[in-house]
């Protein structure tokens, strides 16, 4: 870290610039690459998402904007942001305008809390895991403000729908969060991932012990994020669109981002805590063992860590995918019979399961 | 089929090359012809297929198709009613799915069905003048005119 | 009893399998057409834009009987006016078919006596004015020209 | 009382109508309290076009019934013109009629199925039955020369024969089909989620079935074994009318007729799912009889100058959504005195209340999905 903060002063030496500026926009350096990684990322992965899902179904997906349809995403994004905002007549139009916000800016906070290298992280705080629970639930807020402020039957019913289901969900997932925090003994989400390494390669993750609970978190993810098969407050069969129908132009793109940048985020934070975050699988990073020079491996070892967690991340949102192309949606009593009768027992189970194999195994 | 036993209710068989053959009844008749040939057991005739409305430019003619699943056997009831002043009970108590049947009807014939308590225009919108299916129905509405603009 | 205890691990796999049949057609190919660019094959039978045949000699085939108007399921679809050539048969002076009104059944293709109608595998009809979709003499016979170029029609006779 | 009741209007425009159908109802929460089905907006007046065209002249329109499976509606009426003007339909003919509306009543089931599946949830089965059932449309439009509206049939026969190149696709594609039901039935029948979603779900009774007049693979669900094809009832007297039991040649076909116990969602989707399978296997059986006989398929009468003698028939045909009947009254003269029709869709639309009373809101998507009923029939 020091390094690249001397590397940049360097730079900035070349141009004369004095040090102090220096040390004022260090700091910002990562918030402005992270905010912009985030952007890229999501426009990415509604390309993804679309390309997968044509995939299973056999067929090829946007590919008319650039090659193999790189640009689609970004044409859609243009397309949004040129559209006319309407505001319903009946609607209460500050709520109305703020559901979006509500829904956009938590999720930005919570992108600086995963910690995508040993060094490099925005925000580290000693709780910071405790933190990414109680910011990550915020969005739902916005929904609910959403379906409530836009005068309309369908959003009002998503909306409540999504309510209920955050709150189930929310319990077994803090209760497998919780067993992890027992395992790694820290809250911060650095502490975790360094936690997991171990002598022989990905043997340390936490998957291993905790694997039912890794389930019981992909299953509660899913379910917050509101994607297939808990999609019920967006159903479209029945629905039409759920809380965003009366939603057009900047103020839906808003929901959109909101929602699959906190997809991107929830499986990083998946892969934080069960897959070993931004370790390498192989037990050692390739930069290390390839590049001979000193220096430049140090800053390398960095951006490998980042190329590792965004993998395992991918493979997460692929699993998504998978779960969404395939399975028919939940009925909301059936949806929250399965979070009160499944799954809480199961991640008390779990936490029972973790406690007695850290008092007994891993702490010897 | 043997129909000597429908004679109480005063009924006349019509035979007919080309046609079908058809029990004629009496519209005061043919509640208590219906629910005895759903339940008698010789016919059981427990489905009600269609309800057929001809108009007959004198008076109209309905045929209740009558299904049986047990004794693979087919039945049709015809009623002539009055064209000035076209009512028939209605069967909605003894087949359930004559609502709709009856409902549709009434929309496009104009015959009216007694004791049938909820009867309502199908598929014609609200206050359509006329009744579509006779024969002397004009169009009247010009918006319905093809129009080449 | 046992069954019912049975029932999760029945369920587990049976999600197992319906993730593994959907994740299975990743290796398959793509069964999309890109439509503008590739377009599905059409055979003899396909029924599109109509054309009037017109034989060797640059005539029509057509005697103007007004069978396909008497088959057409849509009125005052197909217009005729007749006229007497000099040698006293009957020969159309215009024919329009309304494309508007058309719902391309085929009855005038198939019930026609001498054959002098067809229908060619254009199917791109789409116009910004409704006239342009009423095809007068000139625009049937055009059709049959070009289908007859376009290899798209048999020619008969 | 109405106080804490929500209403609201699903359609004329809604995702999971299939078509333009309005539901008002009235919600409790998420429980449907009342429903009433408003319909009529696709109302085309095919009973009464029928009265101003020729015979001839109403065939291609009777295709636009029913549009997913058109040919049984132009069966169902060229057989009851040829019962009225007594045309004789020669062997061949009527085998190629079972083929091409038992490959119909194949694709119309694949669209419900992937209709039925996206509307609980589950997208990616749509594509599949989509592309399946692409197969068959483009065996369809290389025989008829359009997808959808065939107008293949003519009062005693067909336009034109089938070719053996023909067949051979066809036999092609039945070998695959199997193992595309499979695939289906792998991703969806043992899911938990679906399955507790539609079983014990809008549950119909048998005497309600008959009460409310609901055919088809709904009553066949509800465990009664009645199908119009099949002239071997099981329970029936052997001396049933000349018409109606077991046309066509369905009785020299070796085929079972599919049924379940409950009468829920579930066996409504089971039933139809086995209703393929018995498809394909009349299917195979109608391309062996083609390959080894030749015959006549063209019609000797002209079809134009038809005038039909005076009469009245009804004919009945186990469409994929139930009995169509087609009922024709003729005068004598060269236009149908009165055409009106039957069909399924109709009477399962009348049901919707009863069934949909007191039951959770996403089961309106189980049940009014698993009836299977498509709004131009409905309305016609």
């Amino acid at each position: 870290m020091e390094y690249l903060y001397f590397l940049y002063i360097d730079f900035l030496h070349k141009y004369n610039l004095p040090e102090f500026i220096g040390m004022a926009t260090f700091p910002l350096l990562p918030f402005c690459m992270v905010a912009a990684a985030l952007i890229l990322v999501v426009l990415f992965l509604v390309l993804m998402e679309r390309k997968v899902l044509a995939f299973f179904t056999q067929r090829k997906g946007p590919n008319r904007v650039g090659p193999w349809g790189l640009f689609q995403t970004i044409a859609d994004a243009i397309k949004l942001l040129c559209k006319e905002n309407i505001t319903p007549t009946g609607a209460e139009k500050f709520m109305f305008n703020l559901a979006p916000l509500l829904a956009f800016v938590p999720v930005m906070v919570v992108w600086g809390l995963i910690p995508f290298s040993s060094e490099f992280d925005f925000m580290s705080y000693s709780v910071s895991a405790l933190l990414f629970m109680t910011i990550a639930s915020i969005p739902t807020l916005g929904i609910l403000l959403a379906g409530y402020a836009s005068n309309n039957k369908y959003s009002l019913i998503g909306s409540f729908r999504s309510v209920a289901q955050a709150i189930s969900y929310e319990l077994p997932l803090v209760f497998v969060l919780v067993s992890i925090v027992v395992l790694a003994s820290s809250l911060n989400l650095r502490q975790i991932v360094l936690a997991q390494i171990s002598v022989y390669p990905f043997c340390g993750w936490f998957i291993f012990p905790a694997f039912l609970g890794f389930l019981i978190f992909f299953i509660c993810a899913t379910a917050e994020l509101n994607r297939c098969p808990f999609d019920l407050p967006e159903a479209e069969s029945e629905l039409v669109s759920g809380y965003n129908t009366e939603y057009s132009g900047m103020k839906f793109a808003f929901f959109f981002l909101a929602e699959y940048a906190m997809m991107f985020i929830m499986c990083a934070f998946m892969a934080t805590l069960f897959l070993g975050g931004f370790l390498s699988p192989f037990g050692f990073y390739l930069s290390e063992r390839f590049i001979h020079n000193d220096l430049l491996a140090q800053v390398l070892v960095y951006f490998e860590q980042v190329f590792w967690l965004f993998l395992k991340t991918f493979f997460l949102i692929f699993c998504m995918m998978l779960v969404r192309a395939t399975l028919p949606r939940l009925k909301s009593n059936q949806l929250m019979g399965f979070a009160w009768k499944v799954l809480l027992p199961l991640s008390f189970l779990n936490l029972f399961f973790i406690c007695c194999y850290k008092y007994f195994i891993y702490a010897k | 089929m043997n129909f000597e036993v429908l004679d109480k209710f005063n009924v006349e068989i019509i035979k007919k090359e080309n046609s079908f053959e058809k029990i004629r009844v009496e519209s005061s008749n043919l509640c208590d012809l219906l629910n005895f040939l759903k339940n008698s057991a010789e016919f059981n005739f427990d489905r009600l297929n269609t309800i057929i409305a001809i108009d007959l430019v004198d008076n109209f003619e309905l045929i209740y198709d009558l299904h049986s699943i047990n004794t693979s056997q087919y039945a049709r009831i015809s009623v002539i009613i009055d064209r000035n002043s076209p009512k028939i009970p209605s069967i909605i108590e003894i087949f359930k799915s004559a609502y709709y049947d009856e409902c549709e009807i009434f929309d496009l014939f104009g015959i009216e069905f007694t004791n049938n308590q909820n009867l309502k225009r199908l598929f014609m919108p609200k206050g359509w003048v006329g009744y579509p299916l006779r024969k002397d129905y004009k169009q009247t509405d010009e918006r319905l005119s093809w129009n080449e603009k | 009893m046992m069954k019912k205890s049975l029932k999760p691990f029945r369920d587990i796999i049976a999600l197992a399998l319906g993730h593994l049949t959907v994740f299975k057609h990743v290796f398959k190919r793509p069964v999309t057409l890109e439509y503008p660019e590739k377009k599905l094959p059409l055979n003899d039978n396909f029924r599109g834009e109509h054309a009037l045949v017109v034989d060797n000699e640059g005539k029509l085939l057509c005697t103007a009987c007004g069978t396909c108007q008497r088959v057409c399921p849509s009125f005052e679809t197909i217009e005729i006016e007749k006229e007497k050539n000099e040698s006293g048969k009957f020969y159309p002076k215009n024919y329009t078919i309304d494309l508007n009104k058309c719902i391309f059944c085929g009855n005038c293709v198939q019930y026609c006596p001498f054959g002098a109608i067809i229908m060619t595998k254009e199917y791109e009809l789409a116009d910004e004015k409704k006239s342009a979709l009423k095809l007068d003499i000139n625009t049937l016979k055009k059709n049959y020209s070009d289908s007859i170029i376009k290899k798209t029609v048999k020619s008969k006779r | 009382m109405t106080k804490n009741r929500l209403k609201i209007n699903i359609g004329p425009q809604h995702p999971s109508t299939h078509g333009v159908l309005r539901l008002v109802l009235e919600l409790e929460g998420e429980i449907i309290k009342s429903c009433e089905p408003v319909i009529g907006y696709l109302h085309r007046g095919m009973e009464k076009m029928a009265e101003n065209r020729t015979y001839l002249q109403y065939l291609p329109i009777v295709d636009r019934i029913d549009y997913l499976s058109g040919f049984f509606n132009s069966f169902a009426y060229c057989n009851a013109v040829e019962n009225l003007a007594q045309i004789e339909v020669s062997k061949r003919s009527q085998y190629i009629r079972v083929l091409t509306m038992e490959m119909n009543r194949l694709s119309s089931h694949l669209l419900w199925l992937g209709t039925f599946l996206l509307d609980m949830g589950a997208t990616s089965p749509l594509f599949y039955t989509f592309r399946d059932r692409e197969v068959i449309l483009s065996l369809f439009e290389e025989l008829t020369g359009q997808r959808l509206m065939y107008n293949y049939y003519t009062f005693g026969g067909l336009r034109h024969d089938v070719s053996d190149d023909w067949l051979d696709k066809v036999g092609d594609f039945v070998k695959i089909m199997p193992k595309k039901i499979q695939d289906y039935e792998d991703i969806i029948t043992n899911n938990p989620i679906f399955t507790t979603r539609t079983k014990n779900i809008g549950v119909l009774s048998k005497n309600s079935t008959l009460q409310y007049s609901i055919t088809g693979p709904n009553l066949r669900a509800t465990g009664i074994r009645v199908d119009y094809r099949n002239s071997k009832q099981e329970t029936g007297n052997k001396e049933h009318n000349s018409h109606g039991l077991g046309y066509l040649v369905y009785p020299e076909l070796d085929f079972e007729i599919p049924t379940a116990k409950t009468g829920d969602s579930f066996d409504r989707y089971k039933v139809r799912v086995e209703e393929m399978k018995v498809c394909l296997k009349l299917i195979s059986q109608c391309i062996d009889w083609l390959k080894s006989n030749t015959g006549e398929i063209i019609s000797p009468i002209k079809q134009h100058l038809l005038k039909v003698p005076e009469g009245e028939f009804i004919s009945n045909v186990e469409a994929p959504r139930g009995v169509c009947s087609c009922y024709v009254k003729s005068d004598g003269s060269g236009n149908p005195y009165r055409v009106k029709w039957r069909t399924g869709s109709f009477y399962a639309v009348q049901i919707l209340p009863k069934l949909l009373e007191n039951t959770f809101y996403p089961d309106l998507m189980a049940i009014f999905g698993s009836l299977d009923v498509i709004l131009p029939e409905v309305d016609r």
